[in-house]
């Protein structure tokens, strides 16, 4: 398993980045989590539908993520917020989808991150298919898939990694094994040691990192994005992390783990981590700390603000979003809801 | 006797299934240690161990096709499958294994499973959580589809699915599940297949639905009785095998009826039964069959869900425009 | 013009839309170097090169999923998958994903592709290999659903089809592949959707079909004619859209109507119609609206196939039994 | 690769049976061959549907299988009709069904091997809850389940592995890969070296074994049914092997590979080999051979008349098969055809 930043927050070996980059990526971070915070509590004031923390996982997320190019792909799952917002789709558009309203799920032209993927396993093949037309039309963009390490069970997740070893798309699976699906532990899972030897049976290199690390993530994904990129195909990487929360607000992880599990992974919280690297090495102050919280929080209530401000779509707009141009019959239901004829 | 909701009502069914049958197992996401996320399996696991309370992989294909050998080599599986919208993928081994190996063997070899599908919309769930596509089990060949609409039911037509020689599909309806409780005998009386139950007598019209409608189209039609209306209203309770006679009886009676489906609009189990009454009573009718229902939409993310379920509103105004005969 | 075989009208056609478009690629099993098991890809690959005209490996899921991301990422991908029952692992993901993504963006991202599949029974092949459940993709919002049943037919939907900003679900008569000859325009001549056919102009009653069924129907209302009845012939050519008003129209005109589909009954596409039929034009009704379908059976091998099939007796009779109002 | 008995007939190492038990095989393979010559042949004359041959491939079916016990299951496709033979299905169910009859699925009780799976992929995991019952209910009945290269693309041999390796059911996979899905190369549907490797992903063991020699076959599957039957969980098999005929009656093998290819395979035949090793051992004779194909001959026969003897099912056996009661609808269904009313 791959580590380069030590709890204690001391190096292993060379950062691939800059303390500048580190900073960026830290401030993202805390603005991840601010996000994260902030659904948690919104959803318990009923202004959210459920909502699904990725507490402790920020790392995984946005140092997979700051490989990318802004015009790159990214493709994942309803705990992927971080990392979706780090390429570019607006915390507004997150939360609107959290709200319950579709709108949520249509960021700005030139943002190529499509909507979280509420089915597990579904979507990495779709990542396959995007790389692959990108090559096809010559374009240099590559596709970032996120998924956990429940998803790696589905049969989806075995004919996505065959697709992309077999036709040598540009693609980079980002596998969170956050060890639970819901209730059910990494062990119960699957009985292979390891996520990334899943990679074998692909031909695909497949590479175990510490997920709470965020350099060690963002080592591992700049070698499979300058692999994708210059043609050399897919890789598969192992983000070893935590869910520290619950699956989702409808979730009590109560009735299937222990609090002493949580407390240790607490414990390898990937945002002290950085701040106790930074701040040895003279680049962390409190100050900064709160000047970075304060910025996010304004962010994020602006960002709420706007997605409540939003009046709900109207039965009319379920059936323009369809098609293109509608079909007859939904042109003919259309017209049943306005009288109650048959409808 | 105990008042239940429709959750407790099955918790109850699978208890006494479970104790009764040691070759019944339940297998799926999460229904042991945490008991199920809508908690229908709470408690069983420790109950009745964990090799017969089986938290398996995130592999809706893999359940499905597992709980399928198991049937095959003699066991009585009872899979469960976390919501409708992820039953797709198991779609599959429904249709081209669980349904036919009876078929394919000459009766040499049976499937007699059940899988348990939480379904429909009215919680403002995320996409995917809302699905009622009852018609893809109904149109396949070789699966029974049973859908309950009160906790009595639903604890009996368990009872009877999980003795059932064939497989079944058993739909289970979400927002019924803690909507209203009722009574259910303890131990749960097995309530037949092919039995639609008529929940109101009335002789104006014949209102058919099940599952999560039924609760709000008796609704309907304590509306409509204020009007002067008197509906009769049919909870068909199984799809497959469907009660035919029950339904065509009872629009003969009134020549008028309407039938409510939450399931999308084009080849719904609405569409079949309207089809049916045509050609079984084109002559008693007095006008066209109305059919209320989802849209052929996506069902609508929460603040706009409103939109696509059939609620009272749009089921008495379809009974009053029945009634006006156009 | 030269006559052509439904199947060499499709390998025309994929030939010109692959020439005229450089976004469109074919994927799927076989599809490249044997020229697919049907033989309608035959030679593409070899004229288009071996990136655009793809093997993939067995895996129908991987092969939708693909082409979705393909379609998301701007180009317009075409399918095939060799049998209807082999789409059931694929099921999934057109449900789930290629029939939503437009809705789930409010339009931002679209999947402009198309999943050719043969369907249908009528040549004695193993199981699986005859399935007719185009109701299933008629009940998925989101998808359109395209079923030819001419050689100038089969080319000129499938140009539209791979023009479409929408998925289409595009199911190609197996059995009726080879069994005529036709004109088809080289160039084809692009179909619209929506635009049911009328094969045969007739007052007494209307016959509705589709894809594999026409040919049959058509020659019941020879045979029909022959006992003095004049049968009007639909052909719907797109089920989603559906030419209601094509067919509201003519069963208006004739007062009767037999609705001819090979599928499963229950829940089958005709149900829909007949549904459909009696809501707009109920009063127009001298009889019911008759069904000639498959069995809620699964399609037998070789040896009791046509047991199942709707045949030419099968269909005179209940247009009889129609006409005498039964 | 594990390799027992050279092409030329001697042996490598020790063989894992007696030559009474090689003589056994050897004939059951001759009676393999002589039915599945017959099959392309009656396929030929129009009196079967289409007919896939397995020829080369008799080694890896017939050497798997014999290591079972009479009552373990067999979970299998429609080219492994020398694997359901050998555990009791009988050749006039395996014609019956090729004539494109239901009841060539109906093997006599006691005889667990489920009718050939059509479907590519769908039926291992059939095999991983055999073997759970099976455990379950306290027998000691194992599952061998026969698949091949294609099928490993699917998602649901993913889930099969996956369960298997999670509740170490007794399960034998034996994948044949007989290096073409129709008209795909084996290079062409997975990009990993070897499909036994891709046990690895599961926890499981994996063995990659010559699969046109029946000693290293049946030494895999002794070494892989012990480990089942012992409670030690499942096993992953790959028998190299070549299809040397066309994928079924219906594919031209000379539209995807050459000739070459083929010539080279048919050199390897399993069949022949194990006839120079028992000639060597003095263990063959022309006469024996004679008899043996005469034998085999007879009962192929006998086979065919047996299944062509009988009527075809009637319409209403077609309502009868589906359940145990027929449904309502069924019921009307079946009414409907007697007169032409409605149907
Ligand atoms: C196809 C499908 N099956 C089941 C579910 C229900 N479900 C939602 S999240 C989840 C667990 C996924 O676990 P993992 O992949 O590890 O991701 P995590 O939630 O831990 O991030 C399940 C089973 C689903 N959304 N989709
Ligand atoms: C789900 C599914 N997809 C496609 C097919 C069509 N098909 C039949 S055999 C075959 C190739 C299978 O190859 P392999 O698994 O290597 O087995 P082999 O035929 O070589 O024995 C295909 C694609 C099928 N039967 N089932
Ligand atoms: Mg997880
Ligand atoms: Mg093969």
């Amino acid at each position: 398993m791959l580590e380069i930043l030590r709890p204690d927050g001391s190096l292993d070996g060379d950062s691939p980045i800059s303390l500048a980059e580190t900073r960026r990526l830290y401030a993202a971070m805390i603005s991840a989590r601010t996000y994260d915070h902030k659904g948690t509590a919104l959803q318990k004031q009923g202004r959210l539908a459920t909502y699904a923390s990725f507490e402790g996982q920020e790392a995984a997320q946005v140092g997979a993520v700051a490989s990318l190019q802004p015009d790159d792909w990214v493709v994942a799952t309803y705990r992927d917020a971080a990392a979706m917002w780090m390429q570019g789709y607006p915390w507004v558009n997150l939360f609107l989808g959290r709200t319950g309203d579709e709108r949520g799920g249509s960021p700005p032209e030139g943002v190529n991150v499509l909507p979280p993927s509420i089915t597990v396993g579904a979507h990495m093949i779709h990542a396959v298919g995007i790389g692959w037309a990108e090559r096809h039309q010559r374009s240099d963009r590559i596709a970032m898939t996120f998924f956990g390490d429940g998803a790696t069970s589905e049969g989806d997740f075995h004919e996505a990694m065959n697709f992309a070893g077999v036709f040598q798309t540009p693609v980079v699976f980002v596998c969170q094994n956050n060890q639970y699906a819901i209730s059910t532990p990494r062990h119960r899972q699957t009985a292979s040691e390891t996520i990334a030897q899943k990679a074998d049976a692909y031909g695909i290199p497949g590479r175990q990192v510490d997920g709470n690390d965020l350099l060690a993530v963002r080592s591992a994904s700049d070698e499979a994005v300058a692999r994708a990129r210059d043609g050399d195909g897919p890789t598969l990487i192992e983000a070893v992390t935590f869910r520290v929360g619950a699956h989702t607000t409808a979730d009590d992880p109560g009735r299937y783990r222990d609090r002493a599990e949580e407390d240790e992974w607490r414990g390898r919280d990937p945002i002290d981590r950085v701040r106790r690297y930074l701040e040895g090495a003279g680049e962390w102050t409190a100050e900064w700390q709160l000047e970075l919280e304060e910025e996010a929080a304004a962010e994020i209530e602006a960002a709420i603000a706007e997605a409540e401000a939003l009046d709900p779509l109207e039965a009319a707009d379920l059936f323009a979003g369809m098609f293109a141009t509608p079909t007859v019959q939904l042109e003919r239901q259309r017209t049943m809801l306005g009288g109650g004829s048959h409808g | 006797m105990a008042e239940r909701n429709l959750a407790q009502a099955l918790t109850l069914a699978l208890d006494h299934i479970l104790a009764s049958d040691p070759g019944v197992l339940l297998l799926g996401e999460d229904v042991g240690v945490t008991g199920g996320v809508f908690r229908i399996t709470d408690g069983l696991q420790d109950k009745h161990g964990a090799d017969r309370v089986i938290d398996t992989p995130v592999a809706e294909s893999g359940i499905v096709g597992a709980a399928f050998g198991m049937a095959v080599a003699g066991l009585r599986p009872i899979a469960e499958i976390q919501f409708l919208g992820f039953a797709y993928p198991a779609y599959d081994q429904m249709v081209s294994h669980v349904s036919r190996i009876r078929n394919r063997s000459r009766h040499r070899f049976t499937a007699p499973l059940v899988i348990r599908i939480p379904y429909g919309a009215g919680i403002g769930a995320a996409e995917h959580h809302s699905e009622s596509t009852e018609a893809i089990f109904a149109h396949t060949p070789g699966l029974k589809v049973v859908i309950p609409s009160t906790p009595a039911d639903a604890a009996g037509l368990l009872l009877t699915a999980a003795a059932d020689p064939d497989p079944v599909i058993f739909l289970e309806p979400i927002r019924s599940y803690r909507r209203m409780r009722g009574e259910v005998p303890d131990p749960p009386k097995p309530v037949p297949f092919g039995e639609a139950a008529v929940r109101r007598v009335g002789s104006d019209l014949t209102l058919i639905a099940y599952g999560a409608m039924v609760p709000d189209v008796l609704d309907a039609a304590e509306h409509l009785a204020g009007a002067g209306i008197e509906a009769e209203v049919l909870d068909l309770r199984t799809l497959v095998p469907l009660d035919i006679d029950a339904v065509i009886g009872s629009v003969a009676r009134t020549g008028r009826a309407a039938i409510i489906q939450e399931g999308h609009r084009t080849c719904g189990f609405a569409a079949e039964l309207a089809a049916t009454i045509q050609e079984e009573a084109l002559y008693s009718l007095e006008a066209p069959v109305a059919r209320v229902t989802g849209w052929d939409t996506v069902v609508p993310l929460r603040r706009a869900e409103h939109h696509y379920v059939p609620g009272v509103e749009r089921i008495v105004a379809a009974a009053e425009s029945v009634m006006a005969g156009s």
